[in-house]
């Protein structure tokens, strides 16, 4: 199959898709921006360049019904996901608005009620967690799925056999994404894996998988709403490779130093926006004038909608230090509400 | 009251708890139709089916953290991990997330999970068989620690551990699953904080915790046969949170205190009382409170070697009798 | 290739197999008894079964010179590797002329001497230590292969995975061997894993592999013989399945009572000592007369020899207690021999 | 003595020990052509190649595991565990494989491996990335726990520990990588037990380790200045074993003592320090020993909570205050 095939998306999601993954850009240069102004604080990746895995997929599920689980990179799943983005915001910036309450941070982004189930700083965390979410979802009954993402460098991890070997065994509703960026922070995939191409190493699970164009959004829709039916269908686990890049350093300490700019290069001319975008040009259905023009407005709403809401937001106070640690009030802890 | 043995203890907990709540789920290596090395989940399997009481491929991160995404969407997931050894591979998931996720997720997220897990020095079961996790788990913040030293106790820790809405480890002893004791013939529920007094006494009051409470008081006899000593015995079955109150209040009363402890001294049980005995009522004391502890090796295979590494009930004795200046 | 083409072996090394393996039976039966006598004690894991299993494998190595480890399923493969069987049992018999002064017991045999690193108790642990040896032969520029013997449920843990990609991503000279004996404890192979084949597992870090009849010991010798060559020719690792299947329980507090008679009946069909013994007696190389009195000789000598060297060896003593926790006398924990 | 960072220190270390000795091998994540996150390694991909400073994949326990292993066979590895965060992934191998195989191989196999692990709390990392594990791995018997405090120590304690046929954990801190100090121009061996004087004092101890002493150092000058009390600092750069001489030495002398720690207090270095006192100084003791800890919750994101939940100077200037009644 080629690329051209995958194009279902009619002209209207094009065009939302495009704006999303503008928008989903510009929210992150702009959490650059706020941790170079020490706005934003701790450790902070940044997903530009690879605004298609999440789109994609996400677009392909029904948001806030399945669930979603990823890593630290967890912004614009969130967001895609349903979660405000002016609570990501004021989380990044640690204020009492953010979405946990400025105690998780940019590494642990939750959206419960969107059913987007957490960014975890433990590579490989998530793994289980996404299998134990689909467990659950199986013995309700119900017909959501459990969507994890994670990075290529994750799967060396003892958690992505050990699940991977449940998922199967089990059945479970979860659809594996694997965010092939080709680098585990400055390690390039060979230097770090014996079989680069990870749709293959499920194999030894019997789990169904495939590798696709991570930056061409509507094949990564195309892609994934297969696996999605694929799973959703009771035919268990599904494992899909997205080949991708990220334009910046892994996270804000890192200099990007160890790749070659050739390299760079090349995947910038494969920008998912910039696609996308000339992609709708060509057909007639967005002027460069439009795109520039929506992309103000964005810029516009980030700084006077969002930036705004976290900066004036308050900061968490005292009291919540010790709040959460365990649940408050929990009658079993004295033995019961006798 | 009825008489039960300890694993049967649990065993009926369970029961119980898969019987009215069917998002009460047992997982673990060997725990289905092998019924579990210690019986605890005996005829589950067949009575609830194997997706209720799931036997696990030997992953124990992969199917504790399994587990803990369960319980996120509403299961409530008994995860025994068949020996506490083999718990070091599971604690990434255990403190990384379980501990964590309620907090870090601003109170969103709660991970209800129970982890029961049997541990402690048995019989000759050697180095990498012989681990006494206790001390480790009862530093982590966002996690309960339980262990029981009774049948009674087991039943009603797991009772108020399925329904707690907190992550609780339960730290059990291979040695006590065949011990004997009453269990209420209805329901009930054993507080997850707090301690017992295991004997009233008077003159020093001896701290333990699972195993070791029985042979505090089996120290105790012998201090009041032969020494004329009457000890208190304060059974420790919730180890995070320590009771604070509890240990203190003990301890004015007699103003001295031995606490035992089966694993290796350091940063132990018996250094945290010893701190809060220091911070709660240092100037009730009449003694320096003291710890009776494992030697700090590894355990050897070898029986006599093993027994001489564990403290028993003399070592207990010879303590107090020390505190006594005799 | 069939069976037959494997047999490789002349009739010297048959025989002499056929006494090893008998005698490894033997000693295996006799800590049974030992153990109900309460002359032994912990937990106990026995061979009986599964004899071709290191027999053939090591047959094909070179003992003394390559190094092997295993799980706590060790006495036989510890006595092949050229450890001697009175230390074996003495050591069972927690005496301090044990192999490891009665500190080890049975699910930690050693003999560094004969490079036999050691049996260890926790499942999968091995796999990460052996390519770490690999690793040392390596770095020394020797000839010499590490072999790493593990059941087929070991596969499930996560340093499988992950020492098996840096295995052949580093290129390490090491052979996995998998006996898989269709079960881990009470659970059979199918009920944990989603692929039964295990040789089929390690496709995700291509590395080559092959399964084999574990009951013959021909067969085993001969793929064992080219894996070994593959690894030692500086080809990377390589992993071996053999089929096996132990008569007993998986330890002697395990009633065996998941298991369906009539596969146990199947397999005891395939008994690998009953196999080579037919086999040699069909050849005309043997009689049932002088196997049996190779038995009588064999019982007699584990009585008056092993058993009795065992029972009458001394206790270790107190003072080994703390002896071996750290390493005694390092001056470098004083900051040097100043 | 040349003045240098305490990476450099750490960085000069290995590449003495690794041209000397063709048998040091550093691993980690993001070692070698990166030259490791906080440049611990930085130069040495370059001139030892790939095959000594190994860029391992992300899993912690199996690396961890092979280095141990290869230190069976003469290999001296020394292991970066990029984050002590991630060391729980690595306790199985750590725990069960290093701190035991000499022992229960009846000292046959020594497993002589250097883990170096960045860990504590920095700048708003978060839950998952602000462990403290000290308390972990200095309760384990056959694991020798170091943790430097200022570039001199972090070069001879890694010196020492390669050459020590023990296995070996050093506890660094992320916020001290920069920190200058100075360091003897020719090699130099630092003991790994024991403990130092790192001021003179005569009126409180305040025991502190790696980063904490920088802020009991903090606390003593405050002391000095504005209270006239003169505080000796002792740097407990030794933690496993602890240095029971030195710290009752110490608190002979002064009969006053308080420990700072970093982690949450439950089963920590305080309780520990405070039970040796117990044990060996109690009737020395003007009044209780005290602790200063972080609250027992998970590391906050927020920067006013995140500094709120760990001690500072100031924390012990008070608690020192309360000891004298002020
Ligand atoms: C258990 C664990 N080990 C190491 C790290 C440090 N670390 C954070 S991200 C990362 C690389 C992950 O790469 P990949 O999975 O490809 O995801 P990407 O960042 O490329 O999206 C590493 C090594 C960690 N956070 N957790
Ligand atoms: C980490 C760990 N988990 C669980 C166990 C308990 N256990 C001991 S042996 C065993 C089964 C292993 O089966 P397999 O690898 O097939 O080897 P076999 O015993 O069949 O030779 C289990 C679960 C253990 N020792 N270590
Ligand atoms: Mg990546
Ligand atoms: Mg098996």
């Amino acid at each position: 199959m080629t690329s051209e095939d995958k194009r279902l998306l009619s002209v209207d999601v094009k065009k939302r898709l495009l704006h999303e993954m503008l928008f989903a850009r510009r929210f992150e240069e702009r959490c650059y921006e706020a941790y170079v102004e020490r706005k934003i604080g701790g450790f902070l990746h940044l997903y530009p360049g690879e605004e298609a895995c999440a789109h994609g997929v996400l677009e392909a599920a029904r948001v806030g019904h399945d669930y979603v689980i990823t890593s630290y990179r967890d912004h614009v799943h969130a967001i895609k996901s349903g979660v405000d983005p002016k609570a990501v915001m004021a989380e990044l910036f640690a204020k009492v608005t953010g979405c946990c309450k400025g105690l998780g941070g940019s590494m642990h982004i939750f959206g419960v009620e969107q059913r987007f189930m957490g960014g975890y700083a433990l590579v490989g965390g998530p793994f289980p967690l996404a299998a134990g979410i689909a467990k659950g979802i199986q013995m309700k009954g119900g017909d959501e799925i459990c969507i994890c993402f994670l990075g290529d460098a994750a799967n060396n991890q003892g958690t992505f056999h050990e699940s991977l070997n449940m998922a199967k065994l089990w059945n479970l509703p979860v659809l594996y994404v694997c965010e092939n960026n080709l680098y585990g922070i400055g390690t390039r995939i060979d230097r770090s894996t014996a079989v680069v191409d990870q749709y293959k190493r499920v194999s030894g699970y019997n789990i169904p998988s495939q590798q696709v164009d991570g930056q061409d959004v509507e094949v990564v829709y195309a892609a994934a709403a297969a696996a999605i039916d694929h799973v959703r269908g009771g035919n268990g686990p599904y494992f899909l490779e997205l080949m991708t890049y990220r334009y910046r350093g892994h996270s804000m300490s890192d200099s990007n130093a160890y790749r070659a700019k050739d390299e760079e290069r090349m995947w910038s001319k494969r920008d998912p926006i910039i696609m996308l975008r000339d992609r709708l040009i060509d057909d007639g259905q967005l002027t460069q004038e439009t795109f520039k023009k929506t992309d103000d407005q964005i810029l516009e709403h980030i700084e006077d909608e969002i930036i705004r809401f976290a900066e004036e937001s308050p900061e968490p106070t005292m009291d919540l230090l010790q709040k959460y640690v365990l649940v408050e009030n929990d009658p079993w802890v004295k033995g019961g509400a006798h | 009251m009825a008489t039960m043995m300890f694993w049967e203890a649990i065993r009926r907990a369970l029961d119980e708890e898969m019987a009215r709540d069917p998002m009460v789920i047992c997982m673990g290596e060997d725990i289905g139709v092998a019924g579990g090395t210690y019986k605890a989940t005996q005829g589950l399997y067949d009575k609830y089916g194997p997706e209720r009481v799931m036997d696990t491929p030997i992953s124990e991160n992969g199917f504790t953290g399994l587990a803990i995404g369960a319980s996120f969407v509403g299961v409530r997931p008994v995860v025994e991990i068949m020996s506490v050894n083999f718990a070091w591979l599971a604690t990434d998931q255990i403190v990384n997330t379980a501990a964590k996720v309620h907090y870090m997720s601003g109170g969103q997220i709660k991970a209800p999970i129970v982890i029961r897990t049997p541990g402690g020095t048995a019989h000759q079961l050697g180095a990498q068989h012989s681990a006494r996790m206790e001390k480790v788990f009862m530093g982590v913040a966002g996690l309960r620690v339980v262990t029981p030293s009774t049948p009674r106790q087991a039943y009603g820790l797991i009772k108020s551990a399925v329904r707690c809405e907190d992550p609780v480890l339960i730290n059990e002893h291979e040695l006590i699953y065949n011990l004997k004791g009453e269990v209420p013939d209805e329901e009930y529920f054993h507080p997850l904080e707090g301690s017992e007094i295991a004997r009233q006494g008077k003159d020093v009051s001896l701290f333990g915790y699972n195993v070791s409470v029985h042979w505090c008081l089996q120290a105790a006899k012998k201090l009041a046969d032969q020494h004329g000593i009457d000890a208190e015995v304060i059974d420790l079955y919730g180890l995070n949170p320590l009771d604070r109150a509890g240990i203190a209040e003990s301890v004015s009363k007699t103003h001295r205190a031995v606490v035992v402890e089966e694993a290796e001294a350091p940063v132990g049980v018996g250094a945290e009382v010893m701190a809060i005995l220091n911070e709660e009522c240092f100037f009730e004391m009449d003694a320096p409170p003291a710890r009776v502890s494992a030697l700090n090796v590894p355990i050897p295979y070898n029986h006599t070697l093993e027994k001489a590494a564990i403290p028993n009930a003399d070592d207990i004795v010879k303590a107090v009798l020390k505190l006594f200046g005799k």
